[in-house]
């Protein structure tokens, strides 16, 4: 079923200055899906999941459609959105260190949207929250709850702001970046959580990320994006064996290659 | 909402605002007119002025008698009148206080300069001069020559020794409220010399009982927040409002009095070698130059004409019409004639001296300047705070100052200053053999008494509008706006006003 | 969250979308600009007044009419003829206040930022005693000590200002200081002096400057306070504090209190004007230039 | 990068020598942290040697003491076979300037308000004073420009201020910067992580060149294993302020000694085992 | 802490060193201030006063007298009334610190939450309001609104007490704080606190209107970066509603630079006073600031400006402590 469906999205600034930073983009997600994206610094990935929750930066305005479960998002109202957000799309930010709020304690960010939108509880939040944070591989989850996020590595905290996003059981995650500040173990788990997901309950994911490796080894489908456009889009397998578009190439190409396999007792 | 319309109803409490220069309330160091008023309230002195009448009158004192030469005094002091405190008031006070202010060595201490006071008996003092003073009961009405319980001072620290100005503590004793040391109709409740001083009813006062159960004297100085006050009903005395004011408040509610000033503005010419105004034909042109009913219509209501140093309420003034005359265009001429057109003066006064019937120095300052200007002569202006303006002057560097003088008696003896060589005359350079002939003048009229004593210093006075590097500009007068709830209120001769005296 | 994160913030960077050429939005540019048009407003000034400010033109405190505009004061002279030659002491001595505060606060600042240590502590242990010493009381105690003049006004209000600007460009020294540009400058043998000149200086200047833009209206405020106090401007120089000081005497001539305090007003509101735009401007373009666009 | 023979011992003196160097900070309140922990390091002419590790484990300090950024704790380290002192607030030693070092992060290793010329100008004085050369204006354009070259720059974006460059670019210049004080030793922290996949291909190509072209030594940090192998011919791997392994760096792929090291290969994705 | 108030130990020091300074650079002699005329042509008694008042010992030796007697507390005697000074502030500051801090409290509370709502609405009408109303505050001489204020409200309409704390006709209450408005209910006086009150409202609210213009352009620009975080942005991905975000988020990253700015507002007021209190008789600190200067009453200018610097360290103090409860990242040991 899709999920999702954009169709030419547009994002320019409302001053009408300059070239689109989103130009005309197109796409779909299906249910259980994922969907990688990549390119270049600057080339409009994190803008188009932005447009995608209604909440393009001040000065910025996107038209196109959005289609989301069969309803256009981008003529919905303020509260629509806001009903739509974290519970149906939810997004991991970029900068984990910096989305989280210095001055609050984890357990009030990771359950105010709970209570919110599910009409939880405190405890009932605070014990779904402890769950959230099991499933992302953070050890001693009841004692984060009255931390501050600078009592936190960068790791953790992007763990945090995952648990965040998937707390109110949205149908749609956008992921981007999420696993920048990770090691490679706990990323790997992190990989591992969002197959889950995606098989358990459905959930279609879009995940941004430069780590063409990566992402060879979770995407169904890729997007390639330059300068504000898809210039390639298909079945993962197919772009990564044979890229059509000469700057997907100029990406693969980058990705280093070691003239000598692993050996043999890494790979087992 | 806290202040009802003008009341013409006697309340108990009265209420005086007043632009402060409270310094200090121990009456041996009190030289400043808000001390002086609030000291008129507590402490009582030998003799005192009626209403503005330049004539002392015996207060603590029955009588007094004198020798001819008069240096030698007997003061006989009345028999009822006690302290505060229920203490007698006794030769032993008299001496006590009057030693004490000589020997503490603070502001007033040379009103006691050459006197020497003994006790004769409980109720007679014997007041030696080493000059005759002829108006000795003048130099007796002063407020730091206030009588105060010794019995009581001593108690706190205080002393008449000769060293008193190292081992005196009293000081802080007198702002205490019910120190009980004085013997006026009015005891201290609060001291304070930044917002407001507070006046109680003395309870046990010798005599008539006061009009008040208090009195607050507020620090107000704006007139125009006087003026507010006063006709809001806050306050029921005003007494820095201008002439220019006051004239317009007169109503149903509010009585307006003036009267004329104790001092006399003028302008000090310095004679320091170097100094543009040592030049004879310079102190010609601005004596002649300045337009003085110009500056009295500036100053605005009531100012009058100096006719010269001795104000018109005291004797040896000269008559109205016979003060320096103004011909600018003559200045004019004399100034280009000489070659001395553009000479440059600088001219110092005091720009935050709020006292003299509220006069603005900044604008009289500026319209001088135009006058001067006018004739010839380039002017700059060189406005201080007092502190820095006055120890200018008192060092003799300034060029064209101006200032008045608050005299501490009635008396033309007090302007004597100003003769060649005294006090001011020194600030000017103007040395006794500057002018011989007036500083002969001045000693005579200095030791004249008697019926001489007013040709003495009209005659000095005369000379000193010829000889003197001083133009006399103007004669200030004080107002005062009561609320006619007020029965009974006046300027003394000092124009400060006497609280015991107020109905 | 020190005082010096606050002056940080008050110059904080605030987006406009409010488009200017790129020329045009140079700190050095505008703030040229703002000065010369302030400069040609006070050298304009004799030519706008009607009559002479220092000269008796008609009877005293006589109302607004239509030769004298704003009536006249105590001595006859004209109130708005005064009014306007007011500008010419109190805008370029605000300019000076700031000029000099500015450049005092940004020397030591970039002293004690890029040497640190005992230098830095000892600038630092200054600044903040003068900024403890409320300014108003020492700027009081000099005019009165030194004598009311405009110059010691300003030196007063320069001497109790320029921490404000020390402590700003000490700490964006001291972020700066470890930057990999300095530090990549450093290693190839550029000597400190050069380092501040090229590296330190330049970053530092659009702060500053958008400070000092904000602050010229503060100090033309403070400098008509000192003479209304009594401790600024002489007379017979039109100046406003005085003005409105002498007009405390004459509320009944309601003319000699309103212009001045209507000038101070409209002038000190310009400046802020003009230091609000110039954040709104050269900000985000630091900004850009710092992180890139 | 194909002409390197792995198993060259290089026959010359090192440039570098780091005998058991600390590097610690003074931490508020909580006395020193210790962050490099007692490291042995040699760095030979036309070598270049990768230190991989994970966040936080010291990469940065180390690097940072390598040229006298950072004060060492304990230990020596010695440029040419002089110690090198901590950069002093006063101007560097002259024998010191050949020791530059390449920061990771593009944006910030240029003066965002003066041109590249000027910037590379800055740098050429300084360096050729620090030489003691006469330094004359043709001698200075003819270095800038063959140093554009070298690393791959049209000459034309001389003029440009750093805001107009990529990041790509922009590493180009600081690397520029770099090689203008004609540096016997560069140490690189992270110089391509910062940078998007294209562009992190043609740096470390060019930091391979440059070594190999001008016989410097060199130093490359980085977090990322597959990075590194690309490039360095030694490798050591870094943990917690220490060196659990140091060795020629296809070695240390194909028959890493310690579990750690292992580890981190294991993450390493497929994608960088398939031969395209 | 300790080291916080080791600093502010050698400030204060440095404090006393500047004011005693000037006292010495000065060209006066402070008896021409503080005699009459006639006693300053006496030598006796200006011996008898530098005697005093200690000026006739070496400065530094005057100096050392007063470090002495500061650390016993005692900030010497005023040349100018002869009383001790920590008589003196003991009576003037409390007069202050009242009106201060009424006006920091209004000011602040006006201003902060113009602030926000401005920032919330940014670019639309309130803002635009907003943003007149703080530069026409900033712009405003304090002096000038003062006299505006007290002309209109008390001259003209009458509404409003024009001078002093309290009627002069009500007795003062025994002092306890020496804040009007607490002794009068203290002394169970509602008349004297009513007067209280009202003496109170105009030279407060003009402090404050002459404060706000700078808390509110403040506030709003803390509350926009607030907004501009990323954190903010997080939250409103969750999808919380606009106003629990404005609440919850950016204004909570604003709550050190608000506390900041009201501890900088006290300060600011503070010098206010001396124009306000000169113009409504109030009393206080800045009319014995400014009588003293005028007098070149040293030893007093030095204890104001100890006092001062007191009040404004122990403000700034506090308000660090205050922004580190708010602020985890800050917490001091
Ligand atoms: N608020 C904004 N106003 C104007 N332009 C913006 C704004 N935010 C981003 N852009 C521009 O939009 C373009 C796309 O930015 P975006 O953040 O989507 O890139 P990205 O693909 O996510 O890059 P990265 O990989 O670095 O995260 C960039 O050129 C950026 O400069
Ligand atoms: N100035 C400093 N003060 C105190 N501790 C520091 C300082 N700089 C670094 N550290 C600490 O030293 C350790 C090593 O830091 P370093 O920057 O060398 O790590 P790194 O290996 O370069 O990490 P990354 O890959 O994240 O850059 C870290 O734990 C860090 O927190
Ligand atoms: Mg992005
Ligand atoms: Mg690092």
């Amino acid at each position: 079923m899709t999920l999702l469906h954009v169709d030419q999205l547009t994002v320019r600034r409302a001053s009408g200055a300059g070239a689109p930073l989103v130009d005309g983009v197109s796409f779909t997600v299906e249910a259980g899906e994922v969907v990688g994206v990549v390119g270049e610094s600057g080339s409009g990935k994190t803008l188009t999941g932005l447009a995608l929750l209604g909440l393009l930066p001040d000065g910025l305005v996107a038209d196109g459609s959005i289609r989301f479960d069969g309803r256009e998002l981008l003529t919905q109202s303020k509260r629509e959105w806001e009903r739509t957000r974290g519970t149906e799309i939810a997004m991991v930010l970029q900068d984990p260190s910096s989305s989280l709020h210095p001055m609050l304690k984890l357990g009030e960010q990771l359950t105010d949207h709970m209570r919110q939108h599910l009409g939880l509880t405190k405890p009932a939040a605070e014990a779904r929250a402890i769950e959230l944070m099991e499933r992302v591989h953070l050890r001693e989850p009841k004692r984060l709850l009255g931390q501050y996020p600078h009592q936190l590595s960068g790791g953790m905290k992007q763990r945090v702001s995952i648990a965040i996003a998937l707390a109110c059981d949205p149908k749609l995650l956008i992921a981007d970046e999420p696993t920048t500040a990770l090691d490679a173990n706990i990323r790997t788990g992190i990989i591992a959580l969002l197959n889950e997901l995606r098989r358990e309950s459905g959930m279609g994911i879009i995940f941004v990320t430069h780590d063409l490796a990566m992402l060879s080894t979770i995407a169904d489908r890729l997007n390639v994006f330059r300068t504000g456009e898809i210039v390639e889009s298909g079945d993962s397998d197919r772009v990564f064996r044979s890229p059509q578009h000469p700057y997907t190439r100029v990406l693969l190409d980058a990705v280093p290659k070691v003239p000598w396999p692993l050996p043999e007792e890494v790979l087992s | 909402q806290d202040s009802g319309g003008a009341s013409t109803e006697k309340s108990g409490t009265l209420v005086i605002d007043q632009a402060f220069t409270a310094q200090s309330i121990d009456p041996a160091t009190i030289f400043q007119v808000t001390d002086a008023i609030t000291g008129s309230g507590i402490y009582q002195t030998l003799f005192t002025y009626i209403d503005n009448v330049a004539e002392p009158e015996p207060l603590l004192a029955e009588s007094i008698t004198g020798n001819d030469a008069a240096t030698e005094f007997t003061v006989t002091l009345r028999e009822d009148a006690t302290f505060a405190n229920g203490n007698p008031v006794t030769a032993a006070d008299v001496v006590f206080s009057l030693n004490r202010l000589k020997h503490l060595a603070a502001s007033p201490a040379y009103r006691m300069e050459g006197i020497t006071v003994t006790e004769v008996d409980e109720r007679t003092v014997q007041i030696t001069t080493e000059n005759p003073a002829p108006y000795i009961e003048h130099t007796l009405t002063a407020p730091p020559l206030a009588i105060v319980d010794d019995e009581a001072v001593r108690a706190a620290g205080g002393t008449d020794a000769e060293d008193a100005a190292d081992t005196d503590t009293a000081g802080q004793f007198f702002t205490q409220p019910g120190n009980g040391a004085g013997s006026g109709p009015y005891a201290l409740e609060s001291y304070d010399t930044n917002a407001q001083i507070v006046l109680v009813k003395n309870e046990d006062y010798w005599g008539e009982a006061p009009a008040y159960d208090r009195i607050v004297i507020r620090n107000v100085n704006n007139a125009q927040q006087q003026k507010a006050n006063l006709e809001g009903g806050d306050s029921q005395i005003a007494l820095d409002i201008p002439g220019r004011i006051a004239e317009g408040m007169e109503s149903d509610a509010l009585q307006v009095q003036s009267s004329s000033s104790p001092e006399v503005l003028y302008l000090a010419l310095s004679q320091k070698e170097g100094a543009a105004t040592a030049d004879p034909d310079v102190v010609e042109a601005i004596k002649t130059g300045i337009d003085y009913e110009a500056l009295r219509t500036l100053v605005g209501a009531g100012a009058k004409e100096a006719t010269g140093i001795i104000p018109s309420m005291m004797i040896g003034a000269l008559p109205e019409g016979e003060g320096p005359k103004s011909d600018p265009d003559a200045a004019k001429k004399l100034l280009a004639d000489a070659g001395k057109t553009g000479t440059e003066i600088s001219l110092d006064y005091a720009n935050d001296y709020t006292r003299l019937a509220g006069i603005d120095y900044n604008i009289l300052a500026q319209g001088l300047q135009t006058q001067l200007e006018a004739i010839g002569l380039t002017v700059t202006l060189n406005p201080t705070p007092t502190s820095t303006s006055l120890q200018r002057y008192v060092d003799g560097e300034t060029e064209m100052a101006l200032w008045s003088w608050p005299p501490d008696t009635a008396d033309a003896s007090d302007e004597l200053v100003f003769a060649p060589g005294g006090l001011i005359g020194e600030r000017v350079h103007w040395p006794a053999d500057a002018a011989p002939e007036t500083a002969e003048l001045a000693e005579a009229a200095r030791v004249a008494t008697g019926d001489d004593r007013e040709a003495a210093f009209t005659e000095w006075n005369a000379s000193m509008n010829e000889e003197a590097p001083f133009a006399f500009l103007l004669e200030p007068s004080f107002f005062l706006v009561a609320s006619n709830s007020v029965e009974h209120v006046s300027h003394d001769p000092l124009a400060a006003i006497n609280l015991s005296q107020i109905d | 969250m020190t005082r010096t994160d606050v002056i940080s913030m008050i110059a904080a960077p605030e987006r406009s979308r409010r488009r200017v050429p790129a020329w045009l939005r140079t700190p050095s540019v505008i703030a040229a600009g703002a000065v010369l048009l302030a400069w040609l407003a006070v050298i304009l000034i004799p030519a706008l007044t009607p009559f002479d400010p220092l000269a008796t033109v008609g009877p005293a405190l006589a109302p607004p009419d239509a030769t004298a505009l704003l009536g006249t004061d105590a001595l006859g002279r004209d109130n708005f003829s005064r009014t306007l030659a007011a500008a010419r002491t109190s805008i370029p001595n605000g300019l000076m206040i700031v000029a000099a505060a500015a450049l005092i606060g940004t020397a030591i600042g970039l002293i004690a930022g890029f040497f640190g240590g005992w230098i830095d502590e000892i600038l630092m242990r200054v600044a903040d005693l003068v900024f403890a010493f409320p300014g108003i009381i020492l700027a009081m105690a000099i005019a009165a000590a030194l004598g009311p003049s405009v110059q010691n006004a300003v030196i007063a209000a320069a001497i109790s200002w320029w921490p404000a600007y020390a402590r700003a460009v000490r700490s964006i020294v001291l972020a700066l200081r470890e930057s990999e540009f300095v530090l990549s400058n450093r290693l190839s043998g550029v000597g400190p002096l050069r380092s501040i000149i090229v590296d330190l200086l330049p970053a530092v200047s659009g702060s500053v400057l958008v400070l000092a833009m904000l602050d010229i209206g503060s100090a033309i405020l403070f400098l008509a306070g000192l003479s209304f106090l009594g401790l600024g401007a002489v007379p017979p120089t039109p100046e406003w504090g005085s003005m409105i000081s002498g007009a405390v005497q004459y509320f009944d001539q309601w003319w000699l209190a309103v212009a001045p305090g209507l000038a101070i007003v409209t002038v000190v509101l310009a400046f802020n004007i003009i230091g609000d735009a110039i954040r709104d401007n050269i900000e985000p373009r630091l900004n850009e230039n710092g992180s890139g666009s | 990068m194909t002409d390197r023979s792995p198993l060259a011992e290089p026959p010359t003196e090192p440039l570098i020598e780091v005998a058991d160097a600390v590097v610690s900070y003074r931490v508020k309140g909580k006395g020193r942290f210790v962050a490099v922990h007692g490291v042995d390091l040699e760095v030979h002419p036309g070598e270049i040697v990768g230190i991989v590790g994970e966040s936080g484990c010291g990469k940065s300090s180390l690097a940072r003491a390598l040229v006298g950024i950072n004060k060492l704790s304990g230990g020596s380290i010695r440029f040419k076979g002089e110690p090198v002192t901590p950069l002093p607030i006063r101007r560097r030693p002259a024998r010191l300037v050949p020791l530059q070092m390449v920061f990771q992060d593009p944006y910030a290793s240029l003066n965002p308000r003066r041109r590249i010329t000027q910037q590379l100008e800055e740098v050429w004085n300084s360096a050729a004073r620090a030489r003691g050369e006469r330094r004359t204006a043709e001698e200075r354009l003819a270095d800038i420009t063959d140093v554009l070259e070298r690393v791959g720059l049209d000459p034309a974006l001389r003029t440009r201020y750093p805001h107009a460059l990529s990041g790509g670019q922009r590493q180009r210049i600081a690397i520029a910067k770099a090689l203008l004080a004609k540096p016997n030793v560069i140490v690189a922290d992270e110089p391509i992580s910062a940078l998007d996949a294209s562009s992190q291909k043609h740096v470390g190509d060019l930091l391979r060149r440059l070594v190999d072209d001008l016989q410097i030594g060199m130093v490359i940090i980085s977090h990322d294993l597959a990075v590194v192998a690309t490039i360095a011919d030694r490798t050591a791997v870094m943990r917690a302020g220490v060196f659990v392994e140091q060795g020629p760096t296809e070695r240390v792929w194909t028959a890493p000694e310690h579990p750690y090291t292992r580890e981190l290969l294991g993450a390493v994705p497929a994608l960088v085992g398939r031969e395209g | 802490m300790l080291r916080r108030l080791g600093t502010s130990l050698v400030t204060l020091f440095g404090i006393t060193l500047v004011s005693f300074g000037l006292g010495v650079l000065v060209p006066l002699r402070p008896e021409t201030a503080n005699l009459s005329q006639q006693a300053l042509s006496n030598p006796e008694a200006v011996a008898a006063f530098r005697a005093k008042f200690g000026l006739d010992l070496p400065i530094w030796e005057q100096y050392l007298r007063y470090l002495g007697g500061l650390f016993q507390g005692d900030l010497g005697i005023s040349q100018q009334t002869g009383q001790p000074i920590a008589t003196d502030l003991a009576k003037y500051a409390p007069a202050t610190l009242e009106l201060v801090l009424w006006a920091t409290v209004l000011s602040v509370l006006i201003g902060v939450s113009l602030g926000i709502v401005a920032a919330y609405a940014r670019n639309r009408w309130p803002d635009h309001l907003a943003r007149v109303v703080s530069l026409i505050g900033v712009s405003l001489p304090t002096y000038w609104l003062a006299l505006i204020g007290s002309t209109f409200f008390f001259r003209q309409l009458g509404w409003l007490p024009g001078s002093g704390r309290l009627d002069a006709a009500s007795t003062p209450p025994p002092r306890v704080t020496g804040f009007m408005t607490i002794d009068t209910l203290l002394a169970g006086d509602v008349t004297a606190w009513t007067s209280a009150v009202a003496h109170l409202i105009l030279p407060a609210t003009i402090l404050a209107l002459s404060n706000l213009g700078m808390v509110l352009r403040f506030t709003r620009s803390a509350v926009l970066d607030g907004l501009n975080t990323d954190a903010v942005k997080a939250a409103r991905v969750k999808g919380l509603p606009g106003r629990r975000v404005l609440i919850r988020y950016a204004v909570r990253s604003a709550s050190s630079p608000i506390i900041t700015v009201t501890a900088l507002s006290f300060g600011f007021l503070l010098a206010a006073t001396v124009y306000v209190e000169q113009i409504f008789a109030w009393g206080g600190l800045g009319q014995y600031a400014y009588r003293s200067a005028t007098n070149l009453d040293v030893t007093a200018i030095t204890g104001i400006s100890v006092v001062i610097a007191v009040i404004f360290l122990a403000v700034n103090f506090i308000a660090d402590l205050l922004a580190s409860a708010f602020d985890p990242r800050i917490r001091l040991q």
